[in-house]
């Protein structure tokens, strides 16, 4: 049964030390969750970046909340690299699992299909994969001839967090074509969800909407965050602030600058 | 200088880039260009309005775009698509980039505690193995990108023999010169220098070894043509995806006049 | 880019001793290309139920067009058994590779993301596994003791069909929330679609259309063919028809009666 | 006959039967039934119906109906959602079950040409080893069904340790009596008898030997609310999705009265 709750409430039920899937920029962002939990204070998080993470990502590492990010990268896209994520990452104060994009995928459906890993192609040669003694290199069970092939293990987050646009109350989530959203559902134990606005209908009753439907099968909680992606944009919904994005880019250059950005962003972003 | 010469219309270089672009597109059925990537969206968009007469229009892709996107299935469909043998093409950029053809998108200088860290590999440790032209593309060249041996391999130029790949780096394209990859050598051979440049002048700026030929061809302007359609629908379509960049390369072409 | 046929320049892209995928009952079913396929003559078809047959699959092993079937299971439902199916596996007159219904999934799944095979849990003790020569049984690389698991190979059909409410003109199909029809269609090689209409729109135009669309790029070629789905049903179209999958049922008892079914059905469903 | 038992409505076979599976499945959260399953559905709406009040009401996935259909992806969610854990009850029947709760779903008589050919496995191979609470379901409880060693293993009752199982058989439940399988022992264990039959019937149906106690239980009747609840609401809801069922249902317990 989905529990609808305010942000808070959604906030209270991540834990320090969870492994925690959050979706890439354009996918479906909840920056609401994000000013939550660093609000809440949960830290030591192992951030899965599905498949690639931006300024929640670089807010985490920043605010010191992430001991570990799995990502194939983290980038602010236009507004160039990730102050905190690369600051980190050279101090070597967060450990990083560099990986590459359908990598990440494939962990995610491993899991989704309980099987302890899936096969992928690319990445022997790689320092990527030189980088993971946690993958493997078997060799392909139907090759006549020798034949490696990497082995990616299920990543099974405890908590899966995105935004998307509606709900209805039963706890069904649009999520339209973004679904990898899914497979992050699918594949967490524990799914929570911002949206922009809870609808009265029934998300499942047409299958025009219902193809683009998660459902509340998969979905622990919701609470409502209105432009809880902003600045990343929301499909269909609202365009992204560049400007936002390259503010907090010039800002988080230094340590001191991440700092006022922080405290002015949280205090702005969660009205108490 | 000839009649025909000085009836040519004058040639931004970003322009060249583009029109150079387009030619090693030719061909493709499905090309997928990055989020943020505009220069080869717009060598994309170019050579799709250079065919526009064809039965069977080249497909674009762009990840991360609403109004240029084919796909229905998230995040992985990119890649499974690849996988597949449905997408043609495909560009990486590079931190780094060696002689070899190796691409390093991490960082430089150790690892993982790079002294300088770049956002990460990506899909570039996958879609370099499956998609048969990879273009590496960096208008940036210097000896600081064009380096002897990559500090951490994204994705290799070549594979031994066994290793599954039915793709790799095919062309490399910077602000000074075109080249071609020899896959079975693992090389680099220069194709043409862009106007206004030397031979010396490449090999001052990469820091690996080429081969090339003794008198290398000058990379060719766009025709009139072409240089027409890129300056007007490729470039009004280009403004719906990228405005920023879209008004910076209208500037540039009109600083020409 | 995806052609526009008749049902006639459809069926004629299906080659003798091709790899045909077809799904299951409820999900989509071309009956308007089984008729075809059994007027055009094709045969030594190797048949893949996604991931169990029904009518149509017994339809064509009756007329001896299959020389393969892999399958999880076919039977004609609430009508009982499919009786040429039966025939011809008690005959030995079609070779058949019983499947389990994930494992004909995570084949053609394998062909989606270009591996060689995909691992599945269950199966092992099954009579299921011991007679697929083409499975193997691998040591999960990731466990610690000996933990055996099943790997499928991919499945790459030469070509997949089926049947889907609507398509545009540029060839993109609405699937909704069939995705297994997608799954199809990226598996295979070449993908045939019937209509009951083409719609002049763009189905990729708005968020709400383009979740349950399968783009254009994974359709060859498209025919119109209203209800061509009867007598199953087409989901959020039309229910399907029982009485006349029963009568099916009892005119296929015996050959002779298959024969004179068979010979009135397709006069009947493709006007000259 | 004591006056209590004289109050109590008479109860038709498969009302008992319905109400039985609702016990069996009690304490689940998410049950799934096959697309041809009046019976398991009808169990599991009524242990819902019974539930109505819990704050967290159980979900039923009926496959293949679109009203009762709470997946979006596919015919592959229903397996991917097992393994993941989310499906708490699966039915399972068989052509042939035997003691050790192997059931054959494939054929009679050889494989592959088998002399009496079944549908098929469908996703039993799969599910039974997934699926916590497996009910094996078949009314007709003959020797035909119930051999001492069925003649294929569609899925088998038990696994050797070190095979990953989560799941399997833990109860048959047939038109003459319930068991409970034994997963250490390998063994069915007659749980009790349906009213009307004795355990001799019981033994010269059964083509396999299985625990019992010396005098087995008597398999309860539903109460009147219960019975409300099926005659009333579950019915009805039934007939949405099963009418020809449930219109045979309905007839049974009217010949009742």
């Amino acid at each position: 049964m989905t529990r609808i709750l305010d942000i808070g409430g959604l906030g209270r039920l991540v834990r320090s030390g969870s492994k925690v899937a959050v979706p890439t920029d354009y996918s479906g962002v909840s920056m609401a969750m994000t000013w939550q939990m660093l609000r809440d204070g949960c830290d030591g998080l192992h951030l899965v970046c599905v498949p690639a993470g931006g300024m929640h990502a670089d807010l985490l590492i920043g605010a010191g909340r992430v001991a570990t990010i799995e990502t194939s990268a983290v980038t602010l896209g236009e507004a160039g690299g990730a102050p905190c994520f690369m600051r980190a990452v050279s101090e070597g104060s967060v450990r990083i699992l560099d990986a590459t994009c359908p990598a990440v995928h494939a962990g995610l459906i491993a899991a989704q299909k309980g099987v302890p890993f899936l096969p992928i192609r690319g990445l022997i040669g790689s320092d990527v994969l030189a980088n993971r003694p946690d993958w493997r290199v078997i060799d392909n069970p139907f090759a006549e001839d020798d034949d490696p092939i990497v082995v990616i293990p299920a990543i099974v987050p405890d908590v899966a967090i995105f935004h998307a646009p509606a709900a209805d109350r039963a706890g069904n989530v649009w999520i339209g074509r973004r679904r990898e959203l899914a497979t992050m559902a699918y594949a967490a134990r524990r799914t929570l969800v911002t949206v922009e606005r809870i609808e009265d209908g029934d998300l499942l009753a047409t299958e025009m909407s219902a193809a683009g439907v998660l459902p509340s099968l998969y979905v622990d909680a919701i609470a409502v965050a209105p432009r809880g992606a902003a600045p990343y944009p929301l499909w269909g919904e609202y365009a992204g602030d560049p400007g936002e994005i390259a503010r907090y880019a010039r800002a988080a250059r230094t340590p001191e600058g991440f700092r006022d950005y922080l405290a002015a962003a949280c205090a702005e972003a969660v009205p108490a | 200088m000839t009649a025909a010469a000085m009836t040519t219309p004058r040639v931004a270089p970003r322009e060249r880039l583009i029109a150079t672009i387009a030619r090693l597109l030719d061909g493709c059925r499905h090309v997928a260009v990055g989020a943020s990537s505009p220069m080869p969206a717009a060598g994309a968009m170019l050579l799709r309005a250079m065919r526009a007469d064809d039965d069977a229009p080249m497909r674009i892709s762009i990840l991360g775009s609403v109004a240029h996107n084919f796909f229905t299935n998230g995040g992985v469909e990119l890649f499974d698509c690849a996988a597949q043998g449905r997408i043609d093409a495909f560009f990486l950029g590079g931190g780094q980039i060696d002689g070899a053809g190796n691409i390093n998108l991490v960082g430089a200088g150790g690892y993982p505690d790079s002294r300088v860290r770049w956002p990460g590999s990506f899909g570039s440790a996958f879609l370099a193995y499956v998609v048969p032209r990879i273009i590496l593309f960096r208008e940036e060249h210097s000896r600081r990108v064009f380096v002897d041996k990559v500090d951490f391999i994204s994705a290799p130029g070549t594979s031994p023999p066994g290793v599954f790949r039915t793709g790799g780096p095919q062309a490399l394209l910077t602000g000074l010169a075109q080249f071609a990859f020899d896959r079975a050598a693992g090389r680099f051979r220069l194709v043409s220098i862009h106007p206004g440049h030397t031979l010396a002048d490449i090999r001052d700026a990469t820091g690996f070894t080429f081969d090339h030929d003794a008198m290398p061809a000058v990379t060719p302007d766009p025709d009139a043509h072409t240089l027409g359609l890129l300056r007007g629908c490729v470039l009004d379509e280009l403004a719906e995806t990228y405005p920023e960049f879209a008004r910076g390369l209208r500037a540039e072409i009109d600083a020409l006049s």
